[in-house]
């Protein structure tokens, strides 16, 4: 598998042109995650209304992998219900998981099911020790949901 | 007889022979041989893959991360540990004793707590409670033998109470052989609260031990004991109490983040190993313990009972001969300590080895226990699985030449 | 060129492809690859005549206390110790600190006093004085960098009074390459009666170091990042400073006597051995300084000079790439750290490691110097005896095909 | 060389009734020596009159070769000259340094050259790891022969 598979165009254009990487004004939940061993940053900030997610921040710092996940994520994030963002959480953490041979679920009737943009980072997983990259904007993610649910 | 003879081919050791004579090693209480796939293991992977840990973004340094995490998953699954995480790896069983002697008694102690011991302690159990002790105005206190060689437990009873902060307990002495029952001894002290520290140094290596049904808080014990390689062992503790512990050491990978006048601890197990980390050793861990279960642990506990319970019949037959240590081989392991007369064990040890018979001699590391025997030393003979009773008869043979020379009997 | 090429033949890792490729190890500032010399004597020693040392006074007990003492003063002449028993035998580079902080520091240190750090530790030289700052009551300083990456001397005698206790230093900085003149520092803080450490896990691999000469009062470092072991470092202290020097772990060996309640030191150096050192990595590590010396420190310095200047040159022409650390090669080891535009160091070792360049990325275990630097991360190459020109090559190459990719010049 | 080399007769006879083992009601000098490697241990105590040694007394417990070298040495000192004393355990060390090749020194022209019984623990220098346990007495008569020097 060739470099060009793991760069893709539209991972290095979420890396150099990330989306939603204002802090919010107003922020429902926030959570910070950091992976100690290569440095990399993201925290993540939501607004939910209605079990809705609508609005969504990603800022940090890190390897265009871990960045541009961040940022497709907030795309694919806004405007979606709580429960399908889990869903969705749930699919890109299988789609990372080298030993899973996994259905894309790319099936549009699922809810959550499109990953879209972020199926570029399938190529990833040939990469194990990046894996914790993709994953870790995520992982931000579950925490922040965590806490809408605590309180 | 238990049949596992063919496995001495496997350790190039016993292939040996001192003045002429094969030898007889007599002496895995102190430190195993290893068999050669442990050293095959630890070789290949210098020479296939080696790099530093869980710094690098590039193939080798992933491959060395990789062997060195499944070693540690290895090592979870051998002691039945839920989680590898709970597994933190150390320099060997006193690294790990003093790790919890000061990095969980050093901020949990207060003058007036009491650390409970027994009075067969090897110094790795000891004196980093007298350290830690010193510092905090905690005091010692220990748990007594019977005439039997074996803890007495009504004493421990008594002498719990609240004020009992820590239980530390060896899960078999290595100079008596006796095995206390950790399960019973845990529970009472849970019973008062306190933590319950097991050195596993001898035990994990001859016995199966699952720490689910253990028992304990902490459990510690040294790969080179177990047929792995010098420079490693292993810390296991439960989640809550690792997590109360603070980190003994401070440097790299122990870290999530460092500022220039203060720092925050990575996860556990990582807070506790700071440094590079002995990489290859834990692949040659990992390798021992491959080689444990293929054998089968519980084979291995009866392979030691069978040459305990036959040497101990022929040592009772030498005249002038002393065992310390409990009668038959219920609750005791196979470490005999013993002593022949006024023959000093030093000269004893000196003799043996002539005959190719390799003993320890002195005190092991358990002077308190020495003086409580009234002996300044002991001569100890202990087996592992590539012992015989070849092995027990050289001994006693070569116990007559030294009978002989002293004019014994 | 400097002629070293044949020594390649004798680390098997560099046989290895990665992705079709022949490795290109630019990462031994993590840690080196090992000798097949440095192998066999450690594989030769576990199946000749491997035992627990001090205790046994059988023949493998005696020859392995022999081969592992005879390592100690071969480490001790290697860095020209008057005396074998300067020397003490320790995890690594990162234990040795935890040992001079604590076991120094701890008893040494008191409220007020200053620890003057440089800007450019590595967090094994920075977060046990933490620690025990956090402990005592004694503060944190630290010396700045010039514009050109070197020691800010004048600041550094500026903050030298007499409330400095401990000078701590790295002999050779791991992200920078930077080489203080140490002897200089020393005298410079012995002035104001500071304690003096050195860290040279950098410095002792890749130059010819003489404690003599050095001024310093402690100087540490690893085995494995000098062709030897994982598992192993030695510490090397001045007399009076090591019997100023409480022991940090308590256990077997480190004793001269145990009483229930209290216990005296052993001589130093074993008195801060305390439990089963890590005999073989002890056989390893003398095997190690063998091969090195039989090259010759000189040569290898010569060797790596060589090499860090036609790295930086070549590098100096990749477009958009920026190198941290002094300009050309004095006072500067071949430690080369880089970022390329706005390519993540971490994208950078990915793309680097699919063209077999083996590079590091990260902080470097020296977090502080990377906020001075004003960068998350770099990446790092690192030289040894064993590369060549031609790594580099493939470095230039493989920064090429990541400019490419990332659409950088 | 056979164990009945190293374990002579003499050796047996000194470690079964050592000589001077009773401590002296005043002692001028007294020095404790341990190794705590196999936990010999060897007190000695010397009084001494006009740079003569007029009693001295060995105490301790080990094994027969750290023993029977005590005993031999309180019969091999007693009575001499200090000089004489310090040449002896020169002496006595050189017997058991196995680097050297030795003269035993068994001029009797010379002062203090005779080792006597001593010389059956030559035995000794074929079992390395036992040499500091015939040395240890010898080590400690030193130390206290210092503390006469220093006073
Ligand atoms: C300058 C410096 N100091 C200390 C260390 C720590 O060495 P170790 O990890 O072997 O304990 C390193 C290596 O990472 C280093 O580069
Ligand atoms: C019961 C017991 N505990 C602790 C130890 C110390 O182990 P290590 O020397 O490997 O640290 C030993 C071995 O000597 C032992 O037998």
């Amino acid at each position: 598998m060739s470099l060009e598979e793991l760069y893709r165009e539209v991972i290095l254009d979420h890396y150099r042109n990330p989306r939603h990487r204002k802090p919010l004004d107003r922020a429902d939940a926030h959570a910070e995650g950091v992976n100690p061993l290569c440095g990399d940053e993201v925290t993540v900030e939501l607004t939910v209304a209605d079990g809705t997610i609508t609005d969504v921040a990603a800022i940090g710092q890190g390897c265009s992998i871990s960045q541009s996940s961040a940022s497709m994520m907030t795309d694919a994030v806004l405007g979606k219900r709580i429960e399908e963002v889990r869903e969705l959480i749930h699919r890109f953490k299988a789609m990372m998981d080298i030993d899973r041979e996994v259905d894309l679920g790319l099936d549009p009737e699922r809810p959550g099911a499109v990953l879209g943009d972020l199926e570029a980072l399938q190529g990833v997983r040939r990469y194990p020790v990046r894996i914790k990259c993709a994953n870790l904007p995520w992982t931000t993610l579950q925490e922040a949901l965590d806490q809408l649910s605590d309180s | 007889m238990t049949g596992l003879e063919h496995l001495r081919a496997d350790f190039p050791v016993l292939r040996r022979e001192i003045g002429g004579k094969p030898v007889h090693f007599l002496d895995s209480a102190a430190s195993s041989q290893k068999p050669v796939s442990v050293l095959e293991a630890m070789d290949e992977f210098y020479r296939c893959c080696y790099a530093n840990v869980h710094r690098g973004a590039y193939t080798l340094s992933v491959e060395s991360t990789d062997r060195y995490e499944a070693a540690r998953t290895r090592v979870a699954s051998f002691i039945n540990a839920p989680d590898p995480d709970q597994v933190v790896f150390v320099r060997g069983a006193t690294s790990a004793l003093n790790l919890i002697a000061h990095g969980w008694g050093g901020t949990h102690l207060r003058a007036g707590d009491r650390i409970l011991l027994t009075e067969m302690e090897h110094h790795a159990n000891l004196v980093p409670w007298q350290m830690v002790a010193a510092r905090t105005g905690a005091r010692l206190d220990f748990i007594p033998l019977t005439p039997e060689y074996r803890l007495d437990l009504e004493v421990f009873e008594d002498k719990l109470d609240d004020d009992v902060a820590v239980v530390g307990v060896t899960g078999m002495s290595n100079v008596l052989g006796t095995i206390p029952p950790i399960p019973r001894i845990a529970e009472a002290a849970k019973g008062v609260g306190a933590l319950v520290v097991v050195d596993g140094a001898q035990l994990v290596p001859h016995q199966p031990v699952d720490v689910q049904s253990l028992g304990a808080d902490f459990l510690v014990f040294s790969a080179h004991k177990m047929l792995g390689p010098t420079g490693i062992g292993a810390l296991w503790g439960r989640p809550e109490r690792l997590e109360e512990m603070e980190p003994y050491e401070g440097g790299g990978e122990m870290i999530a983040d460092v500022q220039l006048h203060s720092s925050t601890w990575a996860a556990i197990p990582h807070r506790f190993e700071a440094g590079t980390p002995p990489i290859v050793e834990a692949v040659g861990f990992a390798a021992a313990i491959d080689y444990l279960e293929k054998v089968g642990m519980d084979q291995i506990a009866a392979h030691d009972a069978d040459l305990t319970g036959y040497a101990l019949d022929r040592l009772a037959q030498v005249p002038q001969l002393s065992v310390y240590g409990p009668a038959g081989v219920e609750g005791r392991g196979g470490v005999i300590s013993f002593t022949l007369a006024d023959v000093h064990p030093h000269d004893l040890a000196t003799i043996l080895d002539q005959h190719g018979v390799s003993v320890r001699a002195g005190h092991h590391c358990a002077k308190p226990l020495m003086r409580h025997l009234c002996v300044p030393a002991t001569a100890r003979a202990s087996f592992y699985l590539y012992n015989t009773r070849a092995d027990v008869d050289a001994l006693v043979a070569a116990l007559g030449t030294a009978s002989d020379l002293f004019g014994v009997g």
